[in-house]
């Protein structure tokens, strides 16, 4: 029941402060005067808490268990992050307040910005962007930025390997690029055949993700970029999966241009059902002066804000970017440090390799090799052979208490399965997660219409989402 | 031992041999080895990293809501506590996106119940789940009309907030759209006249603030005559639509705007939310995730996401905007915030905000700090001070006032002119204080 | 699976400082040291995280729904009271600092008491005790002490009606008094001939809650009153039942001696799965002298305790008593202020007043006359008809998503079930609870079985408390 | 309209209909009206209400962990955020006593694994569900002893906390039980022979403190060797447990003592919770509840209240005890706290405020003070000052440190002492800073 069900006419949940000023009279033109009623919940404080509470109960989360979806990183989110932006002196502040009355702002806002250029060997780097593919856009303007500043005009191609994330292309596009997928090998990887088959002039940037979307490690990324940058184009890391690499390698080292980080994935800052995460952008020295404005600077013991980029692409957003998220993410670094953060990886990548191993006995593994932080099944042979689709079987691990890992990404894999478990997850949730699947495997042969028909034990049983767009309920009506 | 992670030596050793190999590095050998340690400080216990936190947080300026006149896109406001605990139960914080629908209805419901919620406020008939903010919202908004119509004059209003029309000329520099400004007139609204005289055939796109950046009430009808068949785009603030016609009842094509009022503390500017509202017959061109209601197998409601052949991982470079992640718990967090405020609730907090602004507006008159535009204002008005207002305003401050923005920020032409603000945060007696230390300063 | 089962060796959650200081020798006896295993459980900060979330989760709570205990006032609980005991200005104060440090703290208390005698028209309080029993006890005492300090040592008898709570005869006992139960009318009132018969000058104490445990309001309390007064004893109020009567008469008024008020109930602090709750006691003038120390004063701007009673019952516990529960009741009063806490007393007997209605279609209501704040279910009758006892009515309700109301008591009626909705619940959820009892009586007519077995859609089952009490499971072993 | 009331004037009129009367007020006739108005003022709203708060709490002094050298029954320690996480999640805050078993397995589990932690720190056999506190516990441990051998006559160590003591005297003084005090010798220990020349056959208890209130850690294996048959009742300080060898080792049969160090804030006192263990074969005499394991009727393991035969409810006026609402919510807090320690965490922590503490006693003797008694000790020690000393403790506080206990507020001939403490929070450096200032201010 929605809420507005739940409604009685002068029911209230809340009560201003007594006015010491009597209410002036409202001179706005009476056309401009609200007339159009407005529906809002009129609930007691209880009703509005039970009502929240139990639509709470109906939601998975990271705190209830295991949640393997591929390509978002979900591990655990420390307690101890959500206690510091409770403090008043991060969400009490107003951004237009003067700067030397925000100097702890200013100065968690720099030093998490170092830390983030040393993690991956940039040079230097934007805070703003909400979100993963908010700093695609942003880096991909940057990137356009730069071969507009050297009169470079023709280079209007993105090349996006068919392996990428959807947001790689759209946000190409959104920055006014032609996109041109690149058909990856058999393996998975970038083709460097057919890579070298479409560089000429007009090619701008590659964007890549390294490892890429089938938790494979571009082991030929140095002469990726020496090809790209010989190209007089630039090299994009969608910072997606960074989570396998900290300590080890660097996108910088690797010879990319431009990264884009997500604070909510990599460094532990929570997903929110969808957000606010956190996108930072860091750039070599040489595209430094394309940074979106305002970029933060520190000035002998003084931090500010620089506001004077000489070829800035300009404002992204209003603001500085989603500073608590951030305060979350330093939280997490100072937490875990240069060990740690290196042990976070190599963490992720023996549970992921782990879990492949103990699944790989009831599916087939899209690549052979090693994988890093995760790794996608195909689900082919297992589709052809039971009849139930890896829909069904994403369905039914929800029956049995667990999150179901990405399904149907990365394109390139049919019938594909992405497992990412992090760092975070203990050796018993794995094998029993693999467990789990065992179960559902023996289901599909002999019951599969259990299978077919799942979720059983969920708030709701399947839900008829082709109808739903078909025709769509935008909003509750009376 | 790392807390948040659970290795034991005994785990690793068991894991390795059932992967098949002596060591981690075997995992890695595909990976050059470039970095031996990152130069970062070592890990911490928590106590220790509270510790710097909480120094960190004590080292800004915390100005007491009720002594705060600065509005200007971040407002202060009364947050019932019920907001935040309700908003902050792990089971939102920590799920994400909700790709499986069946265990993601707390998640999908609630912003089934926003999207109402917002569509309600503009007068609209659809919205999505959340965007950013405002400033990326309307610049989706731009982008959106450029869809609808293929056209590439955007007209915009200068009483949009300054960094709402950079965000809008940042996000649009890469396509074929190009803006021009609309002056405002003595009464602090956007120039009819300038309007007509540039709105043509080729037009994409008009966009006004309501109440715009001045804090001026925009006259919506006057607005949308004049600007015939050009997609019109509403940047709202959404606690002054409990009193103000929607945009929607003039025929707005998209209203966007910044729900931070809406329950969310001012957070340094982030993350606040951008809500993004519109037709439905334009409902295929919008950018963002929407919810929609359904049945399950058994015929009992429930919520999905929907039209989501417009979104980037299905549609990629055709999509209808990259946006992915949103802001999905700052959006349970408005729907939280006017669950507990009602219709009522919202109305009574806009009638004080209007109340209070009116007092210190007559309150600054009389010390001889004039208004600027005399059109009809909601929380916000521009007061002319003095050349050297900046320099006050930083005095202003130490005294324990956010004194009105110091506009010649983003408009050399009012360098003397200040922006006030005031909310149902402030008092009476918080107002008469600032005004008598503003009389003494500026004297 | 406990979380004994879910350690493994070495994994911590748990990291301390660094030391700036080498760890020193322990010089400890060797026999002293210890050599007993301690086996606590090892595990991570997320399998933490997860295990007391999912424990969470199979418990029902006030801010999930319907919780209509007799007797308990389960009325909810405002989130501003959580909000404000987070004030470290109030946690983190030690009970030793000097009282110059901590005037904020005695400030509340002592307005606290202030307003909870003004409530109960008593003339002094302390706030000390830990819960009602607590109270109680010290209330009991402080009857003691008094009859002593006049030389009446004959005076060891204290009577308690049949329908009270088991804490007053408890209670009773600990203080001393040879219990004397007092048989009620057929209307569940004190029977005042039955009273005269036993008083006589062994009588130390009457023990009253009014309303009683039936919700009935005693109307002959002046003359009860009186008659106790005139046979020399006193008159001891049980305030679990105040919230019924705020801002219409009160304890003092009705000429009780005595009152434990438990805040934990009328004044909306959260019970906490069992506590703490508070447990103040409130006395008439001349019993102040008995009141155990410290007692808060104020002596002009300054407050202080005073440990300086003469005739004082001494200490109940250490330190002044749960003060953080006292901070949550201190915020309630305040938010409702005069007007709002007799409105609260006027909704919970109309809650219960029109429940009670909806109710007696279905069930027998133990007694004909209007309730205050709860009534009871006579379901001797039911039982009887259907086989379906009150015990199998309670277990079936769970499954319908509503906590069971207090069960086979007051054991004046057999049977019972004690339904006490608060004033915090609305019309539609008192509609929703008579909906589903009606719903519960039809199958229990129709199939009872099910009704017998339940509950069905719980975490657990119906569970065997019989052998749970004959072999009992103490404690988790490996 | 009062936020926590959903009450419509409609409402209340329908429900009247139904009832059947005509006002509220019929449903008063009963009850004589004898207070026009409450002498209360108005209810406020939230926003003020929590101002008034805040600034109550803010008039409290908050003495910087580290720089906090008393404890004497509440320390202060260091707290993971995770505990406070998990214990204020509102199905363990707002649920009550699990009278219904199948919806409370939350509670039921939590407080089984609690029993038994406890029973593994105390080395005790069985553990009930928690006590309001130290003090509390204590008393009712003396109410038991009496209960299983119907003697007299209790000794009671000295070094036991005095508050506990006076609890205890208080609790049993409607009882046919007698104290009598047994003294300390030079080591700081409850003297052996005292206390061999008191015990006798009449003796029902013999009550000493496991580190004692002056910081001792006592010898439980000869104190047992010396009293026969009496019932030995150890309080301990649960931190030090997992260092020292548990009393369960040396015949204790009831252990009590306060939870506070694990994992609780010091609260101003309260609440804490305390903690009871005894052996199997004198459960029945056990107050307070104790939670069992059992299986469901489908065979499945579950947890429920056991033996409440010997309770207020079901056994009234002959129960073991009148407790009924307990301290669950701290005994939870105490669970989690442990669970999030470990075995090494809580050894790490007991040694790392044996090593503090005992650099602070080194540190003080290099300026004079003088440790009182050369026994063995944890985390607490007696040194002597002067006779002066809690006006010299006043001035200190001044200088922001929270200084020694005065040991003459409980006895007069320690008037020159101070009862120090440190524990895992202090410092090197605020140990060092403090004694700088001790020393000034001593001379």
């Amino acid at each position: 029941m929605t809420i507005f069900e739940k409604s009685a006419p002068g029911r209230k949940a809340f009560k201003l402060p007594k006015n010491d000023l009597e209410e002036v009279e409202i001179k706005i033109p009476e056309h401009l005067k609200r007339k159009k009623p407005l529906m809002l919940p009129e609930v007691s404080e209880p009703e509005v808490v039970r009502h929240y509470t139990n639509l709470a109960y109906k939601n998975y989360s990271v705190d209830k268990g295991f949640y393997p979806l591929g390509s978002c990183t979900m591990k655990y989110n420390p307690k101890l992050n959500e206690a510091v932006v409770a403090f008043e002196g991060f969400y009490g502040i107003h951004p237009y307040q003067p700067w030397e009355s925000t100097q702890g702002a200013l100065k968690l806002m720099y030093e998490l910005k170092e830390y983030l250029c040393e993690i991956t060997g940039m040079d230097d780097m934007t805070l703003q962007p909400a979100a993963g593919a908010h700093g695609e856009l942003v880096g991909m303007l940057i990137a356009r930025a730069y071969h507009l500043s050297k009169g470079d005009v023709k280079r209007r191609i993105a090349l996006v390997p068919d392996s990428a994330h959807g947001t790689n292309p759209a946000s190409a596009a959104m920055a006014g690029f032609e996109v041109v997928e690149l058909k990856s090998t058999q393996d998975g990887l970038v083709d460097l055949d057919e890579l070298k088959k479409h560089l000429n002039d007009e090619v701008a940037v590659l964007m890549l993700t390294n490892p890429n979307t089938l938790g494979l490690f571009e082991k030929d990324i140095l002469e990726i970029a020496k090809m790209i940058h010989d190209a007089g184009a630039l090299l994009y890391y969608d910072g997606a999966n960074l989570n396998a690499i900290m300590g080890r390698t660097r996108p910088g080292d690797m010879g990319f241009d431009i990264v884009h980080l997500n604070l909510h994935k990599t460094f532990s800052t929570p997903h929110g059902m969808g957000g606010p995460g956190s996108g930072p952008v860091g750039v070599k020295a040489f595209l430094k002066d394309f940074l979106p404005i305002p970029v933060i600077r520190k000035d002998g013991e003084r931090y500010y804000l620089d506001f004077n980029v000489p070829k800035t692409i300009g404002r992204v957003r209003s603001f500085y970017g989603n500073f608590l998220v951030m305060v979350k993410a330093y939280t997490y670094i100072l937490s875990m440090g240069s060990d740690g953060l290196e042990h976070a990886s190599k963490m992720a990548v023996l549970n992921a390799n782990y879990l492949r191993k103990l699944v790989s006995k009831y599916f087939d593994i899209a690549s052979p090799r090693v994988c890093m932080h995760e790794f996608v099944v195909d689900g082919s042979k297992f589709v052809k052979q039971t009849g139930v689709r890896i829909l069904d079987v994403a369905k039914r691990l929800l029956d049995y208490g667990v999150h179901a890992p990405t399904i149907y990404f990365p394109l390139i894999v049919h019938e594909a399965m992405m497992v990412e478990p992090t760092e975070t997850e203990s050796k018993e949730t794995l094998d029993h997660f693999a467990a789990v699947l065992e179960k559902i495997v023996e289901e599909a042969k002999t019951k599969p219409e259990v299978v077919k028909t799942a979720p059983h034990t969920t708030p709701v049983r399947r839900l008829d989402d082709v109808s739903a767009t078909k025709y769509p309920v935008f909003r509750y009506k009376k | 031992m790392y807390p948040y992670i659970p290795h034991t030596e005994e785990d690793i050793k068991k894991m390795l041999e059932t992967i098949g190999v002596d060591s981690i590095e075997e995992l890695y050998l595909d990976v050059p080895k470039t970095v031996s340690k990152l130069n970062l400080p070592e890990g911490k216990d928590e106590f220790s990293v509270y510790r710097i936190l909480k120094q960190m947080a004590s080292s800004n300026k915390v100005v007491e809501k009720e002594k705060i006149f600065l509005g200007a896109g971040i407002y202060a406001h009364h947050i019932p506590q019920v907001v935040k605990a309700l908003a902050s139960r792990p089971e939102f914080v920590t799920a994400y996106t909700p790709y499986q629908a069946e265990v993601s209805q707390g998640t999908l419901q609630a912003l089934f119940e926003y999207q109402t919620m917002i569509c309600e406020l503009t007068g609209m008939e659809v919205a999505n789940s959340s965007m950013y903010d405002g400033a990326s919202a309307l610049a989706e908004a731009v982008l959106m009309a450029h869809r609808i119509n293929s056209k590439s004059k955007v007209l915009i209003s200068e009483a949009v907030h300054p960094e709402y029309v950079q965000t809008c000329r940042t996000y649009a520099s890469a396509q074929n759209i190009f803006f021009e400004m609309i002056p405002v007139d003595e009464t602090g609204m956007t120039s009819v006249e300038a309007l007509k005289q540039k709105v043509d055939e080729d037009t994409c796109a008009v966009v006004v603030q309501y109440p715009n950046f001045f804090g001026v009430i925009e006259d919506l009808k006057v607005i949308k005559d004049a600007i015939k068949d050009a997609v019109f785009i509403v940047v709202a603030e959404p606690i002054s639509l409990a009193i103000l016609e929607p945009p929607g009842s003039f025929g707005a094509d998209i209203v966007v705007g910044d729900g931070q009022p809406l329950g969310i503390e001012m957070n340094y500017g982030g993350p606040t939310v951008g809500f993004f509202a519109t037709l439905e017959k334009h409902v295929r061109k919008m950018p963002g995730r929407i919810i929609g209601q359904t049945k399950d197998l058994e015929g009992k409601t429930g919520y999905v996401m929907i039209l989501q052949a417009r979104e980037q991982h299905i549609r990629r470079e055709k999509a209808t905007s990259n946006i992915c992640t949103n802001h999905a718990l700052m959006a349970l967090t408005n729907a939280i915030y006017m669950s507990v405020l009602g219709p009522e609730g919202l109305k009574e907090v806009a009638k004080r905000c209007y109340t209070n602004a009116h007092y210190l507006a007559e309150k600054f008159e009389k010390i001889g700090l004039k208004r600027v535009f005399n059109g009809e204002f909601f929380n916000e008005f521009v007061v002319r001070v003095s050349n050297d207002y900046e320099a006050k305003w930083r005095k202003i401050f130490e005294k324990g006032f956010l004194g009105p923005l110091p506009l010649g920020w983003y408009f050399e032409k009012f360098k003397d002119c200040a922006l006030a603000c005031a909310t149902e945060v402030n008092t009476k007696d918080s107002m008469d204080e600032f005004v008598e230390v503003l009389e003494s300063d500026l004297s």
